[in-house]
């Protein structure tokens, strides 16, 4: 095992590194900005290092410092944590030059999922569905259309050079279809100077459904069950759950299955996560790969009663993997992003927090930096804490996240707690038929009004 | 006897100083200015846990620390009046010399000029000179030879010409 | 001696710079400004979750509950000059009379003997007769017939005499 | 399920309560003394109601302002917590005349087993084994030599009038006897003018271990495992552990069938405790039991995945118990006691908490009534928190235990975290292999010390 690595992030994920390491019995060491100076990951780690001014690209993604601050201090090994440098492929190239470890997948592992239209090809190599299409932009308008039928309406035009919502036109049925291809051709053409549109197959209700996934360096593969994502917001996630309210046993085993076999089919090694939409009709189709450790893993981590972190770590020191087949989920677990951010504008709320008062008792764990007089920099993303309960099913995970985040005391700042609360008390929510939309539809009642109405 | 204005100047003083306070008295007049409430100490400090006080302890900012203004005087430490501080930008080795045979680029007393050449700060295999960014006199030279340096740490001190 | 308009100035500017205070003294006139108090919330309250705020509302101690020193004046409210409270030593019903249809056992006015009963507070099913502990006169009636009292909860305010 | 109690306690347990209840969504009222009114128990309840000054007598511990509390708030019924009213008969008996629910056993089993003599009686009725011993005081040396031998030496020779110590011989081997005896009869006489002397079994490393239980009112009672308590100071738990590091399955399962059959022998209903000593070979003798919650719920808690205050709640509501039989642990749980003392003298050490940073991550609870600026006054027990850890085996609960007490910073106050930390470490509690004396043999190292090694 490592006597000593190095820490390159900052945060809740930072002190989570920390604490595996403690426990493993491996020194640390912190790398921090000017800017997080005060911050509990240098104040917990055995060493730290500043390295460079508030911005990120100068500190927290600055390769050449990271690297130099591993030296300087000998660490043996690198733990990128989530963002930042965690799936930068080059960084775990350097490191390898450098002969520091990296706990993490390798670089080409890295590399081959970071690129969208060949981590799609990877799969259906690996007989994993991905969402049917055309993988050329569309010529004929005949062929398209045979296309269309074949994968089943509705079906999505989407601009080749496109993104943001333009160029984009869901075709409900046939009669549709050459007038929305024509709309869509035109759109694309104006605002990219490109007509080329692909044709994809619609999710009306698709759900995020993700499987952790655990590689050693002797080829084993095992899955940890899944994780529910789709309460979201702009592609953040808000809410994740583990299992999901969706999935049937023979569901989970199929999912589970397909997600090894992605790993296993490109040799993956470490921690990684593969994303699926699931459609309402239980079909699932491969979204992504993250390969890295999740801001979401504590709730595998809950009901499994792994700790994925130190598992990390064994991997990367050439343990072969401990886990054994066929991972029993015990209860269900329910994490709840915090974020410094007014609940209802979403606008980011940094500063000085000057009460916190985290929530304790049975099934609750915060994973934290956050405390009292803690000045949260302006300068990168507002996750403060993460607050994951379990319960003995999902009912009791959702009336003990109500507790919970009841009784998580912030002030100086805003955050997303009342939010979140309001979620967890959602009919639809609460019922577990829900899709990545759930947020679209979902309303937040102003705190003026909660007030007036209790 | 002071005047008002003298009286505005003197808070002025107690105030850029950071004094604590300031009192005055003659036969028929007494002044007296309590200073500007303490800063609190960062809680980071506070929370640092006994077993690991000591791990710390190599770290020369540590010291630097303790002022919430740190981030800014970090970087272009004011250690009196008129000097100011050459600091690392960017964590690595310090090299005083070229090559380890060679003299050190600078000594104390040396006069340098803007642009000239103090050290060398070694990261990942690369040698990055760091230049003198006043004309002014080398007066003290904190960085020690082959040892490791963090982004903003001092490594000389100059007395502009 | 300063004028009004310079006194004004001085404040201003012991506000802006933060002082904790400032003192001028000559033969016949002294200054005092003590700067502004750092804001601190009693945290007691600061940890009242929003979606409780409302729920104790009613208690009629909560006043008083912000002091450090409530403790003390919960058991004997100085209200004014002279005046004094009686408290409920027990947790009970308050009853002003003896039974439903009798008159109160005191009204706004009455003069009181230390020893005289006052009211009743009822506690599973025992009525303690609640007596006054000087004379005096009856100058507040607090409890109101048939609600509960709290122990500490004020019930009468006295005029000693 | 009752939609209003009250929460006839104070600290950690009250708040304990009031989570439970939140979840199950019954209203909570709190009492309080003049000194508890910053607490965040008070806080925390729906309703609260003073009853008292600071002195327990006259607050906590007076039942009659208890019950006007209850009667003027409309609670249904009153959890007693641990300590206080907890235990006492009387006391559940008023509460029955006047028509308010008791969550806890009937007051038969607890004055019973509050009856150290009856409860001794009644489990050598129920089959369940009790230390060995005479009964009536020895008249006859040579029967009671015969008893001795039966028993097997050592054995202890005690006066019948006695306590704290005097007139206590331990009797290694059959010469010593009637020289022994004399000694003990002629402390006895003169300590207490009474030389009367039982006998009894000696044993000479005892370990405490006690099983939890719970009865419904359909008479079905479980067992939910063992803790492991022989961490004790004066008689005071440090530290839990669940499951035992002693126990095999088969003596496991004999001793959890002794604890039910106990307590289906009283009729017991709701949460209890039956406390063994596990001698050196494998033999086990019953104790006592404890008609309440423990302290140290939460390790059976935490390894079960089951909230044990709500099944109390359930249970006196008078649903039927909804646990399965063959409760499984999942892991392994470890429990440290934060008390307000200084960690070498003992000395309770009230006052202003001025910094409070309680742990976080994987497998870490904390139950506590403290935050940062809370005043610990002096008129009640110096428990401010419970540090309780999971791990998946029992080293894995070992050096989370220590990260965790390492990132607890608690200042303002002495803390016996420091004296934990060294208990953790100790190499006798790593082994596994301790008994109820591991205290009298530990040693603190004083903070000097420490500091200075480090």
């Amino acid at each position: 095992m490592f006597r000593k690595i190095l820490i390159a992030n900052r945060g809740e994920i930072a002190l989570r590194i920390i604490q595996a390491c403690r426990e493993l019995g491996i020194r640390t060491v912190a790398v921090y900005s000017t800017a997080d100076r005060d911050s509990l990951h240098v104040t917990y780690a055995d060493e730290e290092v500043c390295i460079g001014p508030p911005p990120s690209s100068q500190s927290y993604l600055n390769i050449s410092s990271v690297i130099s601050a591993a030296e300087i201090t000998g660490a043996e090994a690198v733990h990128p944590g989530y963002g930042f440098l965690a799936e930068n492929a080059s960084f775990a190239e350097a490191l390898e030059e450098c002969r520091i470890g990296w706990i993490g997948p390798q670089a080409k592992s890295i590399r081959l999922m970071g690129d969208k239209s060949k981590a799609r090809q990877t799969a259906l190599e690996a007989g994993v569905p991905v969402v049917p299409g055309t993988t050329e932009p569309i010529t004929a308008v005949d062929e398209a259309k045979r296309m269309a039928a074949e994968v089943g309406y509705p079906v999505i035009l989407k601009a080749a050079a496109g993104g943001g919502g333009r160029g984009m036109r869901i075709v409900q049925d046939e009669s549709q279809f050459e007038s929305q291809l024509e709309t869509a051709s035109e759109e694309a053409e104006r605002a990219f100077g490109d007509g080329a549109v692909y044709l994809e197959k619609y999710l009306v209700e698709p759900r995020h459904i993700e499987f952790q996934i655990l590689g050693d360096r002797f080829g084993r593969v095992v899955h940890l069950g899944e994780r529910e994502c789709s309460i979201q917001r702009r592609h953040q996630k808000l809410i994740e759950e583990a299992p999901s309210p969706a999935l049937s046993g023979d569901l989970r085993q199929r999912m589970g299955e397909a997600a090894v076999r992605l790993a296993q089919y490109v040799g993956y090694q470490n921690a990684g996560t593969v994303e699926f939409l699931l459609d309402q009709d239980g079909s699932f189709f491969f979204m992504e790969m993250n390969t890295r450790i999740q801001v979401e893993h504590p709730v595998t981590e809950v009901v499994t009663g792994l700790d994925l972190v130190k598992l990390q770590l064994k991997i990367a020191a050439g343990e072969p993997l401990e886990v054994g087949e066929g991972i029993t989920a015990r209860g269900h677990a329910i994490e709840c992003r915090i974020n410094a951010e007014h609940p209802e504008t979403l606008t980011p709320s940094p500063g000085k927090i000057t009460t916190f008062h985290p929530p304790g008792g049975p099934g609750v764990r915060v994973d934290t930096h956050a405390y009292e007089h803690y000045v949260i920099p302006p300068h990168y993303d507002s996750l403060i804490g993460k607050l994951i309960v379990h319960g003995a099913d999902r009912q009791e995970a959702m009336v003990r996240m109500e507790r919970a985040l009841d009784f998580f005391v912030i002030e100086g700042v805003h955050t997303s707690i009342a939010l979140q609360r309001q979620i967890i008390q959602d009919p639809r929510f609460r019922s577990g038929e829900f899709s990545t939309r759930f947020m679209e539809r979902f309303r937040m009642i102003p705190a003026e009004a909660v007030a007036q109405g209790a | 006897m002071l005047t008002f204005e003298q009286i505005k100047e003197l808070i002025d003083i107690v105030c850029q100083k950071g004094l604590q306070g300031l009192e005055v008295e003659r036969s028929d007049f007494r002044l007296r200015i309590d200073g500007r409430a303490a800063p609190r100490v960062p809680v980071g400090q506070e929370l640092v846990p006994s077993a690991d006080a000591g791990a710390s302890e190599a770290n020369p900012m540590e010291s630097a620390e303790n002022e919430a203004g740190a981030v800014e005087t970090g970087l272009l430490q004011a250690t009196g009046d008129g000097v100011h501080t050459i600091t690392s930008p960017i964590v690595g080795t310090f090299y005083a010399s070229p090559s380890p045979e060679a003299d050190p680029y600078v000594q104390i007393g040396d006069e340098v000029k803007k642009g000239q050449v103090l050290c060398i700060v070694e990261a990942m295999k690369l040698m990055n000179e760091i230049e003198s960014d006043s004309d002014g006199t080398i007066i003290q030279i904190i960085g020690r030879d082959a040892q490791p340096v963090e982004f903003g740490e001092p490594l000389f001190v100059i007395q502009p010409a």
